[in-house]
């Protein structure tokens, strides 16, 4: 069990270990890296935008549609997560586990119906 | 036994000998192994998303009455490797004002949680890195994670395209992630298992692919995982028109690299879980079976024939906006997956006895 | 219940019309392809193109065929072209320096078209034009001398001669 | 090995969780926050729940990370390094936390003897399957698996039929929250 | 600019549901802003507050420029005033300086000015096709365009020897009479073309990504549309009859049978739609033209100096490729305009982005000025 | 409608308050109005239904530097009518001022930002009179004649 988890792990640190190694290589052989000259132009590492300095900082308060959208999501998440155990073992528990799964999606489509009319799905 | 597992097996046997011959004991040789394997499966796909760019280039010229590239090397093969060895060498120019830890560790996110998502995929009849009997949950979570990644790549770059990109990116991964998991409950239910390779399986002994019954499934999950994997058309984090590159405005060389590895290997996990779930992984197509090619050239050809489509997908349509984006996710993808799941329900029902 | 007909029916509609659009691309991946690889092939260029200037060399009198009449001076909208003339002993006027500046030329063709003495013309030979220092596209008439071919291979190009260019 | 395991990534989760609490930027906060949550998911696995750690992966890393990030999104000067990370909450606060956390090591404690033993006796080298095992032979049911896990959440005889379509009303009643607070946002 | 700018801005808001608005800057350095644009959005969220565009970043002042020049010279500056269809622009100056000078032109002239107007009017509607289609995102479109244009611009180069700025259209008639294989090449070029229009529709038109994209987007009524002087096809996209060719009929355009395309919706669709047709339209103008046209002389006889008659004046308009294109000069009895004004249509039909993009997405701003078509040295000249 | 007749109507409705009305030998309709008569004209010509000069088709001005005036020439079409005028309106060149248009044609809007910024003329009532070619610092008035080059315009000899 642990065994097999253990290759995710692997590739977990493994993934995240030639990154880094990529990284090392092009802080090497960069030009503004270890073997290149340290050349820096103050107006390169300004931030972009399009040519032209920015104004104000975009660190702001971002609008309020995407946070629904989140909600939702994790309303839907939820109910799929139900859905997994359910569906594999969907031939065991025949038209019984049918048909409450049936009640379950149900009630949730409801609640998506309710909002799509609402307008919570509509971005502003 | 196929081909490719009789390799393996004798790789293995080398390899426990070599073990032997160190005197190393359990569980070194397992460790050294999964190192192994990561590495071995990090420098296939390097190898294997350089053709694939290399194909979408050539995929996008013919398409546009071009020729593509093919100065660098035969048919401009190596033209990938050029570009490859161009972002390594580049400098690296970070902006002033950007948070720096999150700046840094966000293409290393974006890249992991794709690079994960290898682990389970069913190569041929019995060979996967390592299989996992919840094997599509599993590519589903770990996806899931990509988003994270690009959050703060948009975040911290203190750059209000990249700002938008990353949330746009996170609503759209959100979003799509709901029909791409509905779209795979229906076979789910079919096969009675969360394992890739029992999947494959059960198409093969079944005699059919499940695009066939699942026509409705296999587009909403071709559709979702294309959103998924932020292509055009649904390419809005980083619509070029719009946010000029979206979350990876404000990187360069090296670290877009490895964004740009990202997104292709989830171009490539997506069309491997459709192949294998939808069009029947290593099987070989049934008038096709005489050759005697291993699984795993089938599995490929599949892969590059949904990649091929994905590609044609992104050359042909226009760009949806960001709130058309959500409302065809959640108003037209989720509701047909859901009667998808409904419909697929009543057919097992009618045609199993005993209920 | 019109409602739902019209929201499946605009999904195959849509369906149908993305497919339509596929097949247009996907049929032209099968295509030949238009590009032409360009430093190898080649375009040619048509005889009336104007894209190099050239100043027209006798080679039987040995001089070139302008006489500094200044027109094509003139006609100049941007004022490229700085020319000096000389009245040679034997009476006639001769051009002794001409000065063409291509990187303000707009090959508009006013100056050829304003030569009275066929000593101003384009040729249809070349436009790689491009160079690495602003001052070498200074050409002097050293530069821009070109000797017509025998007449019968390469007629006088027909420009119509106006006058309307000052 | 498996010790090995277990304390990286309960020093991981310890970590990230400490440093979630004390960090000044909200965001780098987040972040540290699904790092934690990420390490929570690595010992569902060390237990040998590997659905429940997938499900840890998909919604709380996944989702609700996203959630709390979009939610920082909305907070008003984010990025000011004068936030007070301490507040006068700080002494009750504590109190609170050391209390609970008292009750969760006694609880722990009283219950271990039935881990503990398995623990000694455990050839196997794995853990979980000690757990498991112990846990058999107590309680006479297991439910570790996704394969399982389906009739015992449906079958109206043995499962939890009732409170799993509890479950869908309550999703029902926050999606229906979510909507009014939105309507309540668009009119206003 | 900037202090004006954050100004506008309410920094201390405070409530919990509310949204900080923010500024972008998109160009002058933008994939989608055709060349050296700059527009400043105000934005909330992904929702626009308002677009400033900021011009001049391509201002050479040609109309300063064209004081210093003699009446045939200017042409060649009206070449750069719109680039994409210097035809068009050198029809618009060099009919304002015949009506100022009292030419009258030979019709073969006139029927060769038609036919490469028209002709201009097809390529520079495929650049628009184009960029549009690539400002939502598909690029193949783009290059199918150019293949097209290509061909266009050969016919061009094989008459006058240029691809881009042509001088070609002269006071007092043509530069050349066109090669004798022209015509048929010419048709050649418009049987082709033909059937390459229904591919791009059938690319585009009813794709319903693009449909979502462009209908009811940058929605405009007739009447303001009138107001706010928008021209051309963007104009006839909400449903107003205004083609020049139909409403004060210049060159022979009275005597050929032609359908002046009108869409009624108003919004980025509409315009495309408009435009679409009008390249089928193009066609049957340049086949008529062909069919008409007789032997006999391309250029007036002129004298040898053309002088602006002192004190008086001329205003005249065409109806170039992006819509109404009108020259005004005026004279003062020296070979010099002592005036010369160009009208471009892009100047007009920009100023009413704001209008056009307020209340609607980031991404609807590419849109809308994609259906407008602009191009930049005719906004800033 | 033809010129003559645009003319007629014109000389019949706005006698009193035009300095001249006159067709050219290019066959347009120039009238040249008084000041303070200029706003009232521009807003029949645009909603009486007779002329429906509902299109401002240009707006711009000429320095007549020997005359010491610059002259505002806005160039209506009727889309209804199908005819054109030009309607002037002189002012002097130390203090260009004059009415502006702006509410009654939008499009005159850009129009005469574009004419403040070339000819320096302050167009009063005008809301957003911002220069929109030139940078926002820049001083001079580039299109009048008095213009001094900077050395930046190249004359032909």
């Amino acid at each position: 069990m642990l065994f097999k988890y253990g290759y995710v792990l692997a590739f977990l640190v493994a993934g995240v270990f030639f990154i880094l190694f990529a990284f090392l290589t092009n802080w090497i052989i960069s030009p503004n890296g270890l073997l290149g000259q340290k050349f820096h132009e103050n107006r390169s590492v300004d931030t972009y935008e399009c040519g032209v300095d920015t104004i104000g900082t975009a660190w702001v308060r971002f609008n309020v549609s995407f946070y629904l959208y989140a909600l939702l999501f994790v309303l839907f998440d939820v109910e799929t997560v139900f859905l997994y155990p359910w569906a594999v073992s969907f031939r065991k528990l025949g038209l019984v586990g049918f048909s409450e799964m049936i009640v379950f999606i149900g009630i949730l489509l409801v609640g998506l119906a309710y909002a799509w009319k609402k307008g919570v799905l509509k971005w502003e | 036994m196929s081909g490719s597992l009789k390799l393996l097996k004798l790789i293995n046997v080398i390899l426990e000998h070599v073990y032997k011959f160190l005197g190393l004991t359990n569980p070194i040789p397992e460790v050294i192994n999964a190192f192994i394997t990561a590495a071995i499966s990090f420098a296939v796909i390097s190898v294997f998303v350089m053709f694939l760019v290399w194909m979408e280039r050539k995929v996008s010229a013919h398409m546009q009455s071009r020729i593509g590239p093919n100065r660098v090397g035969p048919f401009g093969l190596l033209q990938t490797l050029a570009d490859a060895i161009k972002l390594t060498t580049k400098e690296n120019m970070e902006p002033q004002k950007r948070d720096k830890i999150p700046y840094f560790i966000a293409p290393i996110i974006a890249f992991v949680a794709t690079f994960m998502g290898v682990v389970v995929i069913p190569l041929d009849k019995g060979v996967t890195i390592q299989n996992l009997n919840i094997g599509v949950l599993y590519i589903i979570a770990i996806t899931s994670f990509t988003v994270i990644g690009i959050l703060t790549a948009g975040w911290s770059s203190n750059n209000k395209f990249s700002l938008i990109g990353g949330f746009r990116s996170a609503a759209q991964i959100i979003s799509y992630e709901i029909p791409l998991v509905l779209s795979l409950v229906p076979v789910i239910m079919i096969t009675g298992t969360l394992d890739l390779q029992k999947i494959v399986e059960y198409q093969a002994h079944a005699g059919y692919w499940f695009v066939g019954p699942q026509i409705i499934g296999f587009l909403v999950f071709l559709t979702a995982s294309t959103a998924e994997s932020n292509r055009a058309p649904f390419d809005i984090p980083e619509a070029e028109s719009e946010l000029t590159g979206g979350f990876h405005t404000e990187y360069s060389g090296i670290k877009f690299a490895m964004f740009f590895l990202g997104e292709y290997i989830s171009i490539i996990i997506g069309s491997s879980v459709a192949v294998s779930v939808f069009l029947g992984g290593w099987i070989a197509p049934a008038f096709m079976n005489f050759l005697p090619v291993p699984g795993f050239f089938w599995f490929v050809i599949k892969v590059l024939l949904v990649i091929y489509l994905i590609m044609a997908f992104r050359w042909t349509f226009p760009r949806l906006r960001v709130d058309q984006l959500m409302d065809f996710g959640w108003k037209i993808l989720i509701p047909i997956a859901i009667l998808n799941i409904f419909l697929t329900g009543l057919w097992i029902l009618w045609f199993s006895k005993g209920v | 219940m019109k409602k739902i007909v019209t929201y499946f029916k605009d999904i195959i509609v849509g369906l149908v019309n993305l497919i339509l659009g596929m097949s247009v691309t996907i049929k032209y991946f099968f295509k030949k392809t238009n590009t032409q690889q360009y430093p190898e092939e080649k375009l040619p260029l048509p005889d009336r193109s104007r894209s190099l200037i050239k100043l027209i060399y006798d080679q039987e009198k040995e001089e070139f065929n302008c006489v500094a009449c200044m027109m094509c001076q003139k006609a100049c909208p941007n004022n490229c072209i700085k020319l000096e003339g000389a009245r040679m002993p034997d009476g006639k006027r001769k051009m002794i320096n001409f000065k063409l500046d291509f990187s303000t030329c707009i090959f508009c063709g006013y100056c050829v078209e304003a030569c009275g003495f066929d000593a101003l013309t384009f040729i249809p030979e070349d436009y790689e034009n491009s160079v690495y220092q602003r001052g070498s596209l200074l050409h002097d008439e050293h530069a821009l001398k070109w000797v017509r071919p025998t007449v019968a291979s390469n007629p006088p190009r027909e420009l119509n001669q106006s006058t309307q260019v000052i | 090995m498996e010790q090995f395991v277990f304390w990286c990534i309960a020093i991981f989760i310890v970590l990230s969780a400490f440093f979630a609490m004390i960090m000044k930027n909200i965001f780098h906060c987040a972040l540290l926050l699904a790092a934690a949550l990420f390490g929570v998911a690595g010992i569902f696995v060390y237990l040998g729940a590997e659905f429940l750690a997938l499900v840890q992966v998909l919604i709380y890393v996944g989702a609700i990370t996203i959630l709390i990030i979009f939610g920082i999104m909305l907070t008003h000067k984010m990025m000011d390094s004068k936030i007070i990370v301490m507040n006068k909450q700080v002494v009750m606060s504590a109190v609170i936390t050391g209390v609970l956390g008292t009750l969760i090591i006694l609880t722990i404690y009283s219950t271990a003897h039935w881990i503990l033993p398995a623990l000694k006796n455990s050839e196997s080298g794995y853990l979980t399957h000690s757990i498991t095992t112990a846990s058999v032979t107590k309680n006479k049911k297991v439910v570790t698996d996704v394969y399982t896990l389906g009739p015992a959440l449906i079958n109206p005889k043995k499962g939890f039929a009732f409170a799993f379509e509890l479950v869908s009303i309550l999703l029902l009643s926050v999606l229906i929250g979510a909507t009014v607070i939105a309507r309540k946002d668009q009119e206003g | 600019m900037t202090d004006l700018l954050l100004s506008q801005i309410d920094i201390n808001s405070n409530s919990l549901t509310e949204t900080d608005e923010y500024i972008v800057n998109l160009g002058p350095q933008h994939p989608a802003t055709h060349g050296v644009l700059r527009l400043v959005v105000k934005l909330d969220g992904e929702v626009v507050k308002e677009t400033m565009p900021v011009l001049g970043y391509l201002h050479r002042s040609i109309e300063k420029i064209c004081e210093n020049r003699t009446y045939p010279q200017c042409i060649t500056y009206t070449d750069r005033v719109d680039y994409a269809s210097a035809m068009s622009a050198n029809l618009a100056y060099a009919m304002a300086a015949e009506k100022l000078l009292n030419i009258e032109i030979p019709p073969r002239a006139q029927w060769l000015r038609m036919i490469f107007v028209e002709l201009q009017r097809i390529a520079s509607h495929l650049l628009w096709l184009g960029a549009f289609a690539g400002d939502l995102g598909a690029f193949t479109p783009f290059l199918y365009g150019l293949r097209e244009r290509e061909r266009v611009l050969d016919l061009f180069e094989m008459t006058c020897g240029q691809r881009l700025t042509y001088n070609y259209i002269r006071i007092g008639g043509v530069m050349i009479d066109v090669l004798p294989e022209f015509v048929e090449k010419c048709r050649l070029f418009l049987d082709y073309f033909f059937k390459k229009v229904d591919e791009y529709e059938e690319l585009l038109t009813y794709n319903p990504i693009f449909l979502e994209r462009t209908k009811g987007v940058g929605f405009i009524t007739p009447e303001e549309a009138i107001n706010w002087g928008l021209a051309g096809p963007s104009l006839r996209g909400s449903g107003v009859s205004c083609d020049i060719r139909k409403q004060q009929p210049y060159l022979f355009y009275d005597q050929i049978d032609f359908k002046e395309e009108i869409s009624y919706g108003g919004d980025c669709w509409s315009r495309y739609k408009v435009r679409m047709n009008e390249m089928r339209q193009c066609v049957s103008i340049i086949r008529q033209c062909l069919d008409h046209m007789g032997p006999g002389a391309v250029e007036a006889k002129l004298p040898p100096v053309l002088k602006g008659p002192n004190g008086q004046e001329a205003y005249s308009r065409i109806e170039s490729s992006r819509g109404e294109m009108g020259v005004y000069l005026v004279g003062n009895g020296t070979p010099k305009p002592w005036k010369c004004k160009f009208r471009c249509a892009s100047f007009n039909n920009l100023s009413v982005i704001d209008k056009l993009t307020r209340g609607w997405k980031v991404a609807d701003i590419m849109a809308v000025l994609g259906s407008l078509d602009i191009i930049i040295p005719e906004v800033d000249r | 409608m033809n010129c003559e007749d645009l003319k007629n109507k014109l000389e019949m409705d706005f006698k009193e308050q035009v300095h001249s009305l006159n067709i050219t030998p290019q066959k347009e309709v120039i009238l040249t109005a008084r000041d303070e008569n200029y706003l009232d004209i521009c807003q029949s010509l645009f909603s009486k239904p007779e002329y429906d000069f509902k299109h401002l088709s240009c707006l711009t001005a000429v320095d007549y530097i020997k005359e010491n005036k610059i002259t505002v020439v806005c160039h209506l079409w009727s889309y209804s009518q199908k005819c054109q005028l030009t309607v002037k309106l002189e002012t002097n060149r130390e203090q260009p001022r004059v009415p502006t248009v702006e509410k009654i044609w939008k499009s005159a809007n850009w129009f005469e930002r574009e004419v403040f910024d070339l000819y320096g003329v302050i167009f009063e009532g005008h809301s957003d009179l911002r220069r929109i070619m030139m940078p926002d610092d820049y001083k001079k008035f580039p299109l009048r004649k008095d213009f001094a080059d900077d050395g930046f315009i190249v004359k032909p000899n």
